[in-house]
């Protein structure tokens, strides 16, 4: 809306891709303020919310309610000194949390916050934020082997193995999406849900797939075993301190919000209001549904145990691909049968009980045959 | 004359030509390989440049996000012999001078040729167009490369299984 | 500065491919060869996509497509690769290419 | 059965009871019914052979049209398999047919108790299919196969009892020398298929052939001389004419019958046949019928002088079949056909007689030196008079068939060329002096001990007793069965020439068939009486002296030896010192030093070179360029855009 308005004010006077600049500046700019704002309110909610869930306050010193805390934490961070240990590989170290923060940050351009309200509602825009979410491994990468730390290393490896085996599933189960959507453009799908109901309802297996493969994605707490704090010290940014460190901090924080904003898109309908309510602008609505999001996975980290490597790998090459695959093969059927949204959910809704119910079974009795624990396996 | 088209292509060569003569010429691997990502990223954007959005983004997707790491991860895996990283070898000054008349008789070849005049305007080409091609006219070579990566996947597997 | 045509972009695909051949030529370490490898292939990609929007009638998709072919070919090769490389580490305990030449004489 | 059946069978006949004696007697171990089983075939082939010529005297022109079978088609060349009969071949049937059954019965009692009597017949059989299938061959291809079967069947023959050094030297040197000759009838086949296009003999005559044949010319000499020469070569081996007449004294190492059979009657008149054959050919080379003739001369003249001094008997025959040769190859090159022929079937009878009643002889006494014999006369009453009577045939004494033959002979070459009348005529003389020579040393005077004389001679006590284990003590006639076949063949010998007498030229003009008669000039001689009392007189002349020197001793024959200083009886005795020529001169020094040094040069250097060069030259490459597998596949790569630069160049270069 500042874009169109900007666009206008400056059409004629200068050239085109003048005016392309200053409005994607000015986009840019705004995404920037809106992450930022999220990363510290972020930062304050998890604490808070992961203490309630323990059962004790979280802040409640700095600010009212501990609002403040964040800042105060930043600003001790910042005061930190910047250690540079010995034998690190100078320039990757320092560059890898900067770029570390890219990727995060580029998945925002793609995302339409309200009708039109996009930096760049792309055509292909689901795959520009599958490309970048693949771009973020590589500042882990640069991070782990720069350090010259075993545990950074080791962390890195790890990072590599969970990302690159979860980006499978995490785009296998979006293709259902795009089977009904018709198009990759991130607003159209939008409009389709507005239309023909939410994803969620229609899509309820490749919501959870993406939700857990997501999850395996920014590294959060059920499959953070790039960092395990009680095996790696603190994974690939265990040499990191100081402002380099909250670099990395922010980073995983915007991921988590980007994460938010795309699940929003795709399976809550994007601004969408639903049928009902209609009073607050798009934006709003668009809003708080990333933070109902973001608040679901803390509450999914403060529940769950981290998960072991192998069962991690296991889970993801034995249960989420199979069932993205299947996903998929339905949703095509139900597309060339041309059922409609409330009949596809139904079915859907069941398809995934009945999977989820078989596959576990199955894997279960899997399991059963060979009980020896993964890493006592000989050769393996 | 489309200052920013020329500007946005210019720079973009320039980071990928950068990138590449980095990539083969750097000692240390790691370094090579981030190039590598680097030198990717900008031949997306030289996509970018020439309309095919399409493309640019499955570049980054499987280049940048899948075949760089895919290095990377081989670098992890043999780090005891990545400490001599990656040194010219024998062949560097013949390797230099071949590069360099291959590079004449491009250019010559490329100076010299009629191509077929084509659109003045970029052709507007969606993913619509690309699958639709893709899965009528190309059928066959796509299912042909589909069993190629099948067959690339399983051999990859056998091969580095201990 | 002249308009942005064809033969720029076929003029900077020459320069990336001579930069990949020298390093596929040059280099010692295994994957850094292979890198030099994709590199070459981006090249030929990107003088594929520049006849696509130059070259004949328009809304051609067909070197887009090749491109695509391209790169789903280079995907298998690299995982191959890779996988021998990796392969070859274990039994010999190098990646260099001039280490690696039982094959000869 | 039909004329050609009958005509087939006469070809099948033998074959039929070689390959019974082959896969059936032999393995079987019936041995002793192998001469039986040959004895009938040939018997068979005889009777089909008279069947034949009275088949053949009844049609019109002499020949039976018979079918011929396609064999092989080369590019333009078309060869076939099939059988000619004409008058020729029907005499050249009866004459072989007869005289191999009347050998066949002889050697029942001469081969009696010998270790390969079966292997013998086969051999005989064999012999007899080849040369009747030579005969009756229509072409020369198939001639020729034919031709090489029966020199296989002499080789055997002739070292039948290849225990024995000299047998398997001499059946060698037979080979060996015949092989020189047939090399020549090859190149002219091979000549006269390319030009001419055609193997077929009758078609060979035809005008066209023969001009194409005379247009194309070789050294300046025209193909039509050259495949003369050729064919001239094959039969003066077969035929033993100088200078490749050495293998035929050796020869009689054989046994006697395969002497009568092959080397006096039937295999050596194959090259006799041959040229009167392709005479409508030769008659077109002026030049080769002049070598022929001359040859012939020649060696009638030579091999009688040999055969003056020969103490050995067969040997005597032997040089006497050679000179008989020459006569009839004199006749041939001289353009007369008839005379040839007829002094070929002539010589055959009363040849064959004189071999076996030698062989007669030796069976008795255990030897064939004819110092070791004498005063068989009144022991051998059969063998004396048949003897005597082929011996006065053979010196020409009318009115027995020799005489006519060879005085046909003598007309001819009087007419055509008085140098070689006079060689022919000195001929005579010598013939009627050597003959009688044999005849009186052998029949005549005292007995001479015999083998065991022989062996007591040579001071070797073991070779007491001859091969077939007579010990010659006690002289005597020969079985019956040998006997007969001496009495059945004196017939012949004393009648065949009244088959041609000059007021009733019968076999004239049945030889002169339709073919002969279009494609030769006739070159028939009026008899003359003066003639033949000359010859008649030299003939008689020459058993004068005979008698003078071998009956009376009026002239002691050590005297006439040692004339002149003994040079010409020595000169004689070693055969012109021809076969020291051959063994060596020729093969010792000339085969085996130079030209055998040549060729072992050429293979050592150059065959070896070539062969020990193409792999040095392959290990050599391989080692320069092995250095190129350098293993590191970036050499290759680099290889392979220079390669690509380098393409590009030229496409860029040449536009």
């Amino acid at each position: 809306m500042v874009n169109q308005w900007v666009a206008t004010l400056l059409a004629g006077r200068v050239p085109d891709w003048f005016v392309a600049l200053i409005t994607s500046t000015l986009g840019a700019v705004g995404i920037l303020g809106f992450v930022l704002a999220s990363n510290v309110l972020g930062v304050w909610m998890e604490r808070k919310v992961l203490g309630r869930f323990q059962i004790r306050y979280g802040p409640n010193r700095v600010g009212p309610v501990g609002l403040l805390q964040t800042l105060a934490d930043a600003i001790k961070v910042l005061g930190k000194e910047a250690i540079t240990p010995f034998g690190v590989d100078r320039w990757v170290y320092w560059l890898a949390p900067g770029v570390a923060f890219l990727p995060a940050l580029l998945t925002f351009a793609v995302v339409p916050f309200a009708p039109g309200a996009a930096l760049a509602d792309l055509d292909i825009g689901l795959l520009f934020v599958s490309a970048v979410g693949a771009l973020g491994v590589v500042p882990i990468f640069m991070a782990g082997w720069s350090s010259n730390n075993k545990y950074s290393l080791i962390g890195a490896m790890r990072s590599i193995a969970q990302t690159v085996s979860y980006e499978i599933p995490l785009v296998l189960s979006l293709v259902g999406l795009v089977l009904l959507g018709g198009s990759l453009r991130l607003s159209a799908l939008v409009e389709y849900q507005l239309q023909h109901g939410w994803f969620l309802l229609t899509q309820p297996l490749a919501f959870l797939i993406f939700f857990i493969a997501g999850s395996a994605e920014l590294n959060r707490t059920p499959t953070d075993i790039m960092e395990g704090e009680s095996e790696l010290v603190a994974g690939y940014h265990t040499e990191y301190s100081g402002f380099k460190f909250s670099l990395f901090y922010v980073a995983e924080y915007t991921h988590l919000f980007a994460a938010a904003a795309i699940i929003t898109v795709l399976f809550l309908g994007g601004w969408g209001t639903g049928p009902v309510l209609n009073l607050a602008p798009a934006v709003v609505w668009f809003v708080a549904k990333v933070y109902l999001v973001v608040f679901v996975f803390m509450w999914v980290r403060s529940t769950l145990p981290r998960l072991r490597i192998d069962q991690l790998m296991g889970f993801c090459w034995k249960f989420l691909i199979p069932l993205a695959l299947l996903n998929i093969f339905f949703t095509a059927l139900w597309v060339y049968a041309a059922l409609s949204g409330p009949v596809i959910a139904v079915l859907n809704l069941l398809l995934a009980v009945a999977l989820v119910v078989l596959w576990t079974q199955l894997l279960a009795g899997e399991e059963a045959g060979s009980p020896v624990p993964y890493v006592a396996r000989p050769g393996g | 004359m489309d200052y920013g088209y020329s500007l946005s292509f210019y720079a973009l060569a320039g980071l990928t030509v950068l990138s590449s003569l980095l990539v083969v010429s750097l000692r240390n691997i790691f370094h090579a390989a981030l190039f590598l990502v680097l030198a990717f990223v900008g031949i997306a954007g030289i996509y970018l440049t020439l309309n095919a959005a399409f493309l640019a983004v499955v570049q980054v997707l499987i280049y940048a996000g899948a075949i760089a790491v895919l290095m990377l991860f081989a670098i992890f895996l043999t780090r005891n012999a990545m400490a001599q990283g990656n040194p010219p070898g024998r062949l560097q000054a013949s390797a230099l001078i071949t590069a360099g008349l291959m590079f004449i008789a491009l250019a010559y070849s490329f100076a010299n040729s009629r191509w077929a005049p084509g659109p003045a305007t970029p052709p507007d080409i969606g993913p619509e167009l690309l699958a639709k091609e893709l899965f009528t006219t190309f059928a066959f070579p796509f299912e042909v490369a589909s069993v190629l990566l099948l067959v690339a996947m399983l051999g990859a597997i056998l091969l580095a299984r201990e | 500065m002249a308009e942005i045509g064809l033969n720029h972009y076929l003029t900077l695909s020459a320069l990336v491919f001579c930069i990949g051949l020298y390093g596929v030529l040059a280099r010692r370490n295994a994957v850094g060869i292979l890198m030099a490898v994709e590199i070459m292939l981006n090249a030929v990609n990107i003088a594929l996509v520049a006849m696509s929007r130059y070259v004949g009638p328009g809304g051609q998709p067909t070197g887009q497509i090749f491109a695509i072919f391209v790169i789903t070919v280079a995907a298998a090769e690299a995982a191959v690769a890779l996988a021998l490389l990796i392969a070859i580490f274990r039994t010999r305990g190098t990646v260099d290419v001039e280490e690696i030449n039982l094959l000869r004489w | 059965m039909t004329t050609e059946q009958i005509v087939w069978s006469i070809f099948f006949s033998p074959l039929a009871a070689f390959l019974l004696i082959c896969f059936v007697l032999r393995p079987a171990g019936a041995h002793g019914l192998a001469g039986l089983a040959t004895i009938v075939g040939v018997a068979g082939a005889l009777g089909a052979s008279v069947v034949t010529f009275l088949n053949v005297l009844a049609v019109p022109g002499h020949e039976l049209p018979l079918a011929d079978y396609p064999w092989l088609t080369i590019g333009d060349l078309r060869l076939h398999l099939g059988l000619a009969v004409d008058s020729l071949t029907s005499v050249m049937l009866l004459v072989v047919t007869s005289v191999s059954l009347l050998v066949q019965v002889y050697s029942l009692g001469y081969m009696a108790g010998d270790t390969g009597y079966s292997r013998y017949y086969a051999y005989m059989a064999l012999f007899t299919t080849s040369m009747l299938g030579l005969v009756l061959a229509d072409n020369l291809l198939q001639l020729y196969v034919f031709w090489e079967l029966v020199g296989l069947c002499s080789y055997l023959l002739i070292g039948f009892w290849f225990h024995r050094p000299a047998a398997a030297a001499a059946a060698k040197k037979a080979f060996v020398v015949t092989r020189f000759g047939d090399l020549g009838f090859l190149l002219a086949l091979l000549a006269l298929a390319s030009v001419a296009g055609t193997l077929t003999i009758n078609e060979l005559f035809t005008e066209h052939k023969v001009a194409a044949l005379v247009g194309a010319s070789f050294l300046g000499v025209t193909a039509l001389t050259w495949v003369a020469l050729g064919l001239f070569a094959g039969a003066a081996g077969k035929s033993a004419q100088f200078p490749l007449h050495v293998w035929l004294p050796d020869a009689m190492e054989g046994p006697t019958p395969v002497s009568a059979l092959i080397h006096a009657a039937t295999m050596v008149a194959a090259g006799v046949y041959l040229v009167g054959r392709m005479l409508p050919l030769f008659q077109h080379a002026p030049a080769a019928m002049a070598v022929v003739a001359s040859t012939g001369a020649v060696t009638a003249l030579m091999a009688a002088t040999m055969g003056l001094v020969a103490t050995d008997i067969k040997r005597v025959m032997a040089y006497s079949t050679v000179s008989q040769l020459g006569y009839m190859m004199l006749a041939l090159g001289l353009g007369g056909y008839v005379a040839a022929f007829f002094h070929l079937m002539n010589h055959a009878f009363f040849k064959a007689l004189l071999f076996l009643g030698a062989g007669s002889v030796s069976h008795t006494t255990g030897t064939f030196d004819m110092r070791y014999m004498g005063g068989l006369r009144r022991a051998m009453p059969v063998t004396f008079w048949t003897v005597l009577l082929a011996s006065l045939s053979l010196a020409g004494i009318p009115p027995l068939s020799g005489f006519w033959s060879k005085d046909e002979i003598l007309a001819t070459a009087l007419a055509a060329s008085p140098g070689l009348f006079w060689l022919a005529m000195a001929t005579v003389l010598l013939t009627a002096f050597y003959v009688f020579r044999m005849l009186l040393l052998t029949f005549t005077g005292e007995y001479r001990g015999g083998g065991a004389a022989e062996a007591a001679a040579n001071g070797d006590a073991a070779q007491g007793a001859d091969a077939h284990g007579h010990g010659g003590v006690r002289l005597h006639e020969s079985p019956s069965v040998m006997a007969l076949p001496l009495v059945m063949l004196a017939a012949p010998a004393v009648l065949s020439g009244l088959v041609n007498l000059p007021t009733i030229p019968a076999l004239d003009d049945f030889l002169m068939s339709r073919t002969v008669r279009e494609t030769l000039e006739a070159h028939h001689v009026a008899f003359n009486p003066l003639l033949a009392a000359f010859s008649t007189g030299m003939a008689l002349l020459g058993i004068a002296l005979a008698w003078l020197v071998y009956g009376v001793k009026a002239l002691r024959a050590d005297s006439l030896g040692s004339a002149l200083g003994g040079l010409p009886y020595r000169m004689l005795y070693h055969k012109y010192g021809l076969d020291f020529l051959y063994e060596k001169v020729l093969v010792g020094s000339l085969l085996y030093t130079v030209v055998c040094g040549l060729f072992a040069a050429l293979d050592r250097y150059v065959v070896d070179g070539l062969v020990n060069g193409a792999g040095q030259l392959t290990r050599g490459l391989g080692r320069g360029l092995r250095r190129v597998e350098t293993g590191q596949v970036q050499a290759y790569g680099l290889a392979i855009f220079l390669g690509v630069v380098v393409i590009t160049a030229v496409a860029i270069v040449r536009g």
